[in-house]
């Protein structure tokens, strides 16, 4: 069943064009990856799925409902989550703070019942931090609960980001090149975390990334885009012989950065 | 040519460098590799007085004038003969090219002298030559990466420090820029290079130092080090 | 730094609560000293501190030294209730004099009277500041009486029937002085045929005094403060305004004629007094500030001057520091001889007192006519 | 017929917003800092130039070399003091939040506007006439005079100058370039304090000299002087694009005229509100301002 | 059970401050007493900011605007509805004076806090498009737009100010004002809810991501930032007895801005700041006319002495 669906979609900023024609779709329950050279529009797409851009022509569809004209808050209580690229946590937040946040639209309290603490103001933040401890236990930040988020190594900064991301509950992931910057240890960890997500939480996932080791690895599926279109899509081994994308991507010298 | 000697660099409460040791000499090629955030920009910022160590020296010697980099400024010691190519390549991206160029010279005073390294930049980078009165900001990636490592060349330094210069640029362009730096090196210059893409930044070394979570774990002559099992498995994905 | 806050915000209030005690009689002042009418603020007190000094000299109040305590209100009304509650509360003086504008005495005056401090202000116009009640006094005349005098003398001494008001919005003095004029020289029959505006502190005026022109007035009611007039002048002359401009006592002071230079010639303004007086009061008083200061004093000094002579006279004929017998002696002031005319307190405890027009001629003003209220 | 001596009056009233708004962009570009003190230094320049024309005696032998030393002593005078500012005061802020420093510009100005209460005196000056005032044009209601048409010119020739400072002059590109990144222009070898220093002296200067051009044709000076017409060149450069000097220039000849008009045909009062007006309309459809660059957010 | 305990502890507090008010009246001298009030309610002023500029990182410069509407509505309110209220209050409902002043004051203060949050509506609306110094200079630019508006409105003085204000404000309302701000405002910034204000200070987009209503949430700090600057007017209002716009300058604006950055994101940070603002002109006082060019400079060290620890995170 479609999760989420790209239909025909394009959007250009000014006379370019980062996005043309585009039709992509995520099934309920998979573990897909986007892959592509630099600038061919990965990131674009993403920012298209959640709601920062609108696209000029065709639509989105995420369980069968528009998102074409949503905020990325509308897009996220609907259920899709993302990470970005260049991590953006609330570096002056302490990790848990990072998570509880991240909850907000599970909280039900008005602002009167916040402002004058009534009992079910407390039930409800209890709630929270719990459900908030539960998340960084399960990424294995536990410890640095307490820890302002820009404090933390880059590596679980990354997991942070991730964490956050679940905390809003969502039935689709966006995962922004998850493994950038990684040693292959930290790679490998990643790779676990990706999967565990995806078997536990019963999380769709659409992940970004550049180290062929880590798509070939973990999805199910691969898209190839390039110049802000589809080239190829199909299993990692089929995509891997397609001459495309051999052509566009593959075939340029791939190094393990 | 370039030596330093327990560096410890700290942002608030976080050291970044932990105690950094290490040493370029005349007419090498030096790589320094590690992960994202290990410590390696921090590390060329600091001896680019961009950042100020907590502890540590850095000497730098010139015909044999020794002199401290501790406490100095950027442009002084741009004076001395160490210039940057930052990470990001930074040019300057609502000037031109020409102005660029001019402004990598902005230390030296004789215009015959700073013409003929003009030349020598365009020599090297033709591509730059064709853009002269463009607007640094419009060209593309890779050009972009040429005119920094051009504009760093043109203070005539002694030594150069190389912050990713492969950083996100199509393999092809990658392998260009690497040929540069080889032909720059073989004309007398000393590199200290900043590298993620270890394969080739070890092939194009002369020694090579491993940084991890701002400490030094490994060093030697790069071919060695790309032998080494631990190296492969961390930094090759072999 | 919220530690050193605390620290800073304790010490603060320790050292505030030190006081100090003497046996002389203290007299409060409050005045802006900073702020954007600073230059009103120090006039006054230069006239007040000299009106005591003099005093001082002559063996002070009563067989006692005379302290002043000066303080500042930044030119706020809030700071200037500050100040009086300070003055009074703190600093236990038997009496307050200030503030210039109207806007401040407005709101240091309520605390005045419910502490029956008697309060003389030297140059609020604003009738509403002595209604306030029955301790607030004034030494100088109220808006609607100059209005009605520089409205009377345009429309039947100079026979003029068409002009034109320039009021400064941001100032009380000049909005009200500008209405009680409009009244009076519309009640005479005189057409008011343009009224434009401007702010204190402006130096451009080229704008509304186009405007004003094209309306070919016969003369230009400037109601403001000689801050501004002399630049105002300046620029209606030299955009081609020729007929004469009429301002009232904000119009005191040396600076007019200096900045309005050739601009200002032929243009009237009412007064307290007249510089040129020879009276012995007025030319005394005129040489000893000179000495003291070496300047000529404006309409502020000699209003604060005669706000501390009559309290001072107050004070003796009331032979006593009680706020209630000041009061008493204040509000039976009558024919006080004083530098700005004879200064006799109405049952409204306002002063009642001729008003002089003055005229500006050959860089001098002279005085031109006398106009009894 | 009125219309046009409107005109005239807001063009040289614009040109003297655009002169200060030039010395808050150029500042803005190299410290991202709104140099709230700027206002202040104009005054400055205005009192210098009161002292100094007091001390030569200009008023009673006005001569051409009394008038230009006049100016260009308070002019030298206000540069110096502006690079003083930045050294001591600013300096040490660089890294800390950009409000610390903007609040500490507030503190400079605070400063300058209360000292100067205190050592020239809360009294307003008489600026002595360097320069006669003369009728050069005069066409049935129309009055140009030779002050009015100066101010224009020397106008358009300090911001002309100065757009060749910072086009052709290799410290002029040291000024984008450090507008750019001090870090990338530090790399490069531009000493960036020294560029910053010269860009406080810069500005200062044609503060300055505006200060000098107004107190000609509205020769009053007092120590407050700076406040509005600060303010009003801050919302200039704002409406301008703050960062872009053609953006400072059109910015402060849109401030002066519509100031004009609205004093001219509606009511000065609604003045400072319409100038605010203009400014907040301008941005809700160009949030950077008129030739502010504006780009998508990189994400 | 709670909300028994709830009620106990407002009666608590209403009684904790009207005590306090009878023992400061009678104990502490008046001077001291002003100098308090004035401190209470630039906190107030100081913490309703906090909540725009540090907590939600939006730079707003125009306080003192809001600060005017509050402060003309309640004076407005008690000049002119007041009188017809108290003959109500205590000729058909037979309230002593007492009473009758405490519901017209209380009234008051929540009309001058609305009115103040619906301008807050008005200009955040449009405004909160704008970033950084943008914002700020447009923020700052509706305060004076304000402020000519009062101006020119004769009904309230114009120029000439608005006299006659009943004096109402006294330790028990300031303290209470005070209370309510802080414990509003820190309830708020300290729950999961209002922790969204935080983040989107330090990443809008992220937050937005995350599922928080920006746009609402940045509307709604300035809502509330300016209902507490309206109520800090009306205070002030009711403190003086007088009204003038040149109260409500920029300069105001940038004195409470001040005070916030002084102090620091935490709301006792602001709050220690306002008090140590509100006092050192009055230290000051010695100085005579040097003392605001001592205040100046005692500003600036302040704000280089922060830089050194600014300087080392």
């Amino acid at each position: 069943m479609n999760l989420l669906e790209l239909k025909n979609c394009t959007l250009s900023f000014g006379g370019l064009t980062a996005v043309s024609h585009l039709n992509l779709n995520v099934n309920e329950g998979e573990l897909v990856g986007l892959i592509g050279p630099n600038g061919a529009g990965k990131t674009t797409v993403f920012n298209l799925m959640t709601g920062i851009y609108a696209p000029s022509g065709g639509d989105i569809f995420f369980k069968d409902s528009s998102l074409s004209s949503l905020r990325p808050s509308q897009v996220c209580r609907l259920g899709v989550a993302r990470t970005f690229q260049n991590i953006r946590l609330f570096g002056n937040m302490s990790v848990l703070d990072n998570v509880r946040v991240a909850q907000y639209i599970y909280l039900n309290r008005g602002l009167w019942r916040t402002v004058l603490r009534t009992r079910s103001f407390y039930e409800e933040e209890e709630q929270v931090f719990k459900k908030a401890r539960e998340i960084l236990n399960w990424v294995g930040l536990s410890q640095d609960e307490a820890d302002e988020a820009h404090n933390l190594p880059y590596g679980k900064q990354r997991r942070l980001e991730m964490a956050r991301a679940l905390a809003t509950r969502p039935h689709l992931l966006l995962l922004d090149e998850p493994a950038a910057g990684m040693n292959p240890f930290e790679k490998e960890e990643l790779m676990k975390l990706i999967e565990r997500i995806h078997r536990e939480l019963k999380v769709s996932i659409l992940l970004i990334e550049h180290d062929m080791k880590v798509v070939m690895g973990i999805c199910h599926r691969v898209m190839v885009m390039d110049h802000g279109e589809m080239i190829a899509e199909g299993t990692p081994n089929e995509v891997q012989k397609n001459a495309k994308v051999i052509e566009a991507y593959l075939g340029q010298q791939i190094n393990n950065c | 040519m370039l030596k330093i000697n327990n560096l410890i660099v700290s942002y608030g409460n976080i050291k970044a460098l932990q105690g950094v040791s290490l040493e370029v000499k005349e007419g090498e090629i030096v790589t320094l590799i590690g992960a994202n955030g290990a410590g390696k920009t921090t590390l060329l910022k600091t001896i680019s007085g961009l950042i100020a160590p907590v502890s540590g020296t850095i000497y730098y010697s010139k015909n044999e004038k020794n002199s401290s980099l501790n406490h100095m400024a950027p442009h002084e010691i741009v004076r001395l003969g160490v210039s940057q190519v930052p990470e990001g390549r930074m040019v300057f991206a609502n000037l031109s090219v020409a102005e660029n160029l001019d402004l990598g010279a902005f230390l030296r005073r004789d215009a015959r002298e700073v013409r003929e390294s003009l030349d020598k930049a365009f020599q090297l980078f033709p591509r730059l030559k064709e853009r002269v009165t463009q607007n640094a900001g419009t060209l593309s990636g890779g050009e972009q990466q040429m005119l920094a490592i051009a504009r760093a060349l043109m203070a005539k330094p002694k030594l150069l420090l190389m912050d990713e210069p492969s950083l996100g640029l199509a393999p092809i362009l990658v392998k260009e820029i690497f040929e540069t730096i080889r032909k720059i090196n073989q004309e007398g210059l000393s590199i200290l290079l900043v590298e993620q893409n270890a394969h080739l930044a070890l092939q194009l070394a002369h020694r090579a130092y491993v940084l991890e979570t701002g400490k030094i774990v490994l060093e030697g002559p790069a071919r060695e080090l790309a032998m080494n099992e631990e190296v492969k498995k961390a930094y090759l994905g072999a | 730094m919220r530690k050193f806050l605390l620290v800073l915000a304790v010490g603060m209030g320790l050292v505030m609560g030190c006081g100090k005690k003497s046996d002389d009689v203290k007299i409060g002042v409050y005045a802006s000293l900073t702020g954007n009418t600073a230059t009103f603020g120090e006039s006054m007190r230069k006239g007040i501190e000299l009106a005591f000094e003099e005093i001082n000299a002559q063996g002070g109040l009563l067989g006692k030294k005379v302290r002043l305590i000066v303080e500042d209100d930044q030119s706020k009304p809030e700071e200037a209730k500050t100040a009086v509650v300070k003055l009074i509360k703190r600093d236990r003086v038997v009496a307050v004099l200030g503030e210039v504008a109207s806007s401040r005495s407005l709101a240091g005056a309520p605390e005045c009277q419910r502490s029956s401090v008697p309060m003389v202000t030297p140059a609020s116009t604003n009738p509403k500041v002595t209604e306030i009640g029955d301790y607030i006094f004034r030494v100088c005349f109220i808006d609607p009486f100059q209005g009605e005098v520089m409205a009377k003398f345009a429309y039947q001494t100079l026979g003029l029937r068409r002009v034109a008001v320039f009021t400064d919005v941001k100032n009380d003095y000049s909005v009200g002085l500008a209405n009680y004029f409009e009244k009076t020289f519309l009640e005479l029959g005189g057409k008011i045929i343009g009224e434009e505006s401007y702010s204190e502190g402006d130096i451009e005026f080229r704008a509304q005094l186009t405007t004003i022109k094209s309306q070919k007035p016969e003369a230009i009611f400037i109601p403001g403060y000689y801050t501004e007039v002399g630049l105002i002048a300046r620029q209606a002359r030299e955009l081609g305004f020729q007929g004469p401009l009429l301002g009232g006592d904000g119009w005191d002071s040396p600076k007019t004629v200096e900045i309005g230079g050739s601009a200002v010639e032929g243009c009237f303004f009412s007064n307290h007094y007249a510089s040129d007086d020879p009276a012995s009061v007025v030319q005394d008083f005129i040489r000893s500030f000179k000495e003291k200061y070496g300047e000529v004093p404006d309409a502020m000094a000699v209003l604060g001057y005669d706000a501390a002579r009559v309290l001072a006279d107050a004070i003796h004929r009331a032979s006593s520091f009680q706020g209630a017998k000041i009061r008493e002696a204040l509000a039976q002031t009558k024919g006080y001889e004083g530098v700005s005319g004879r200064v006799t307190i109405d049952q409204n405890r306002n002063a009642r007192k001729a008003a002089v027009v003055l005229k500006i001629e050959n860089g001098r003003v002279k005085f031109f006519k006398r106009v009894e209220p | 017929m009125q219309f046009l001596q409107q005109l005239i009056n807001g063009i040289s009233w614009g040109s003297i917003y655009a002169l200060i708004a030039l010395g808050y962009t150029m500042v803005y570009g190299v410290l991202r800092l709104i140099n709230f003190a700027h206002g202040d230094i104009y005054m400055l320049g205005a009192m210098f130039g009161y002292y100094v024309a007091v001390f030569l005696g200009v008023a009673e032998h006005a001569s051409g070399v009394r008038v230009l030393s006049v100016v260009l002593i308070s002019m030298l005078g206000c540069g110096l003091i502006g690079v003083g500012i930045e050294r001591f005061c600013y300096r040490p802020l660089r890294k800390a939040p950009r409000l610390a420093a903007l609040m500490t510009a507030v503190g400079v100005s605070l400063l300058l506007e209360n000292g100067g209460q205190l050592i020239f005196g809360a009294d307003p000056k008489f600026f002595p006439p360097l320069i006669h005032t003369r009728e050069i044009f005069r066409f049935h209601e129309i009055v140009l005079n030779n002050i009015q048409l100066m101010i224009f010119a020397v106008s358009l020739l300090l911001m002309f100058l100065l757009h060749w400072i910072v086009m052709k002059t290799r410290m002029g590109k040291a000024m984008r370039a450090v507008s750019f990144s001090h870090d990338a222009a530090g790399l490069v070898g531009i000493p960036v304090n020294r560029v910053i220093s010269f860009t406080f002296f810069l500005g200062s200067l044609l503060a300055a000299a505006a200060g000098i051009l107004v107190s000609l044709s509205n020769p009053k000076v007092e120590p407050l002087m700076g406040i509005m017409p600060g303010l009003k060149a801050f919302v200039a450069a704002v409406l301008g694009g703050i960062g872009n000097m053609m953006g400072a220039m059109i910015g402060g000849l849109i401030m002066g005229i519509s100031e004009v008009l609205v004093s001219g045909y509606i009511s000065s009062t609604y003045r400072d509100a319409f100038a605010f007006f203009i400014l907040i309309f301008i941005l809700l459809y160009k949030p950077s301002g008129l030739l502010g660059k504006t780009g998508p957010e990189k994400l | 059970m709670k909300s028994i305990r709830q009620v106990l502890f407002c009666v608590a507090i209403l009684c904790f401050f009207f005590f306090l008010n009878h023992f400061l009246t009678l104990y502490l001298n008046p001077y001291y007493l002003q100098i308090l009030i004035y401190a209470g309610i630039n906190v107030i002023l100081a913490i309703s900011l906090n909540l725009v500029n540090a907590q939600t990182g939006q730079f707003s410069m125009g306080h003192a605007g809001f600060m005017a509407v509050g402060a003309y509505a309640s004076a407005f309110f008690t000049d002119r509805v007041g009188p017809l209220l108290h003959s109500f209050f205590t000729h058909v409902l037979a309230f002593p004076d007492f009473f009758s002043s405490f519901f017209i004051f209380g009234f008051a203060l929540v009309i001058a806090g609305c009115l103040s949050a619906g301008a807050g509506f008005i200009v955040g609306l449009p405004v909160l498009r704008l970033r950084g110094d943008y914002l700020a200079i447009a923020t700052l630019g509706f305060g004076e737009i304000i402020r000519v508006m009062i101006l020119n409105m004769d009904v309230v003085g114009g120029a000439r100010g608005f006299t006659d204000i009943p004096i109402y404000t006294n330790v028990f309302w300031l303290g209470l004002c005070v209370y309510g701000t802080w414990m509003v405002i820190g309830n708020l910034i300290h729950s999961t809810k209002g922790r969204a204000f935080l983040a989107i200070r330090e990443d809008e987009v992220a937050a937005e991501c995350m599922g928080i209503h920006t746009t609402k949430y940045k509307v709604g700090a300035f809502v509330i930032g300016a209902f507490f600057a309206g109520v800090g007017g009306a205070l002030l209002a009711h403190e003086v007895g007088y009204l003038h716009t040149n109260s409500f300058t920029f300069l105001r604006s940038i004195e409470i801005v001040v005070m916030v950055v002084l102090g620091g994101t935490s709301l006792v940070g602001s709050a220690l700041a306002a008090i140590v603002l509100t006092l050192l002109p009055e230290v000051l006082r010695f100085f005579s006319e040097y003392r605001m060019v001592v205040y100046s400079l005692v500003l600036i060290f302040l704000m280089l002495a922060r830089a050194k620890k600014w300087k080392s995170t």
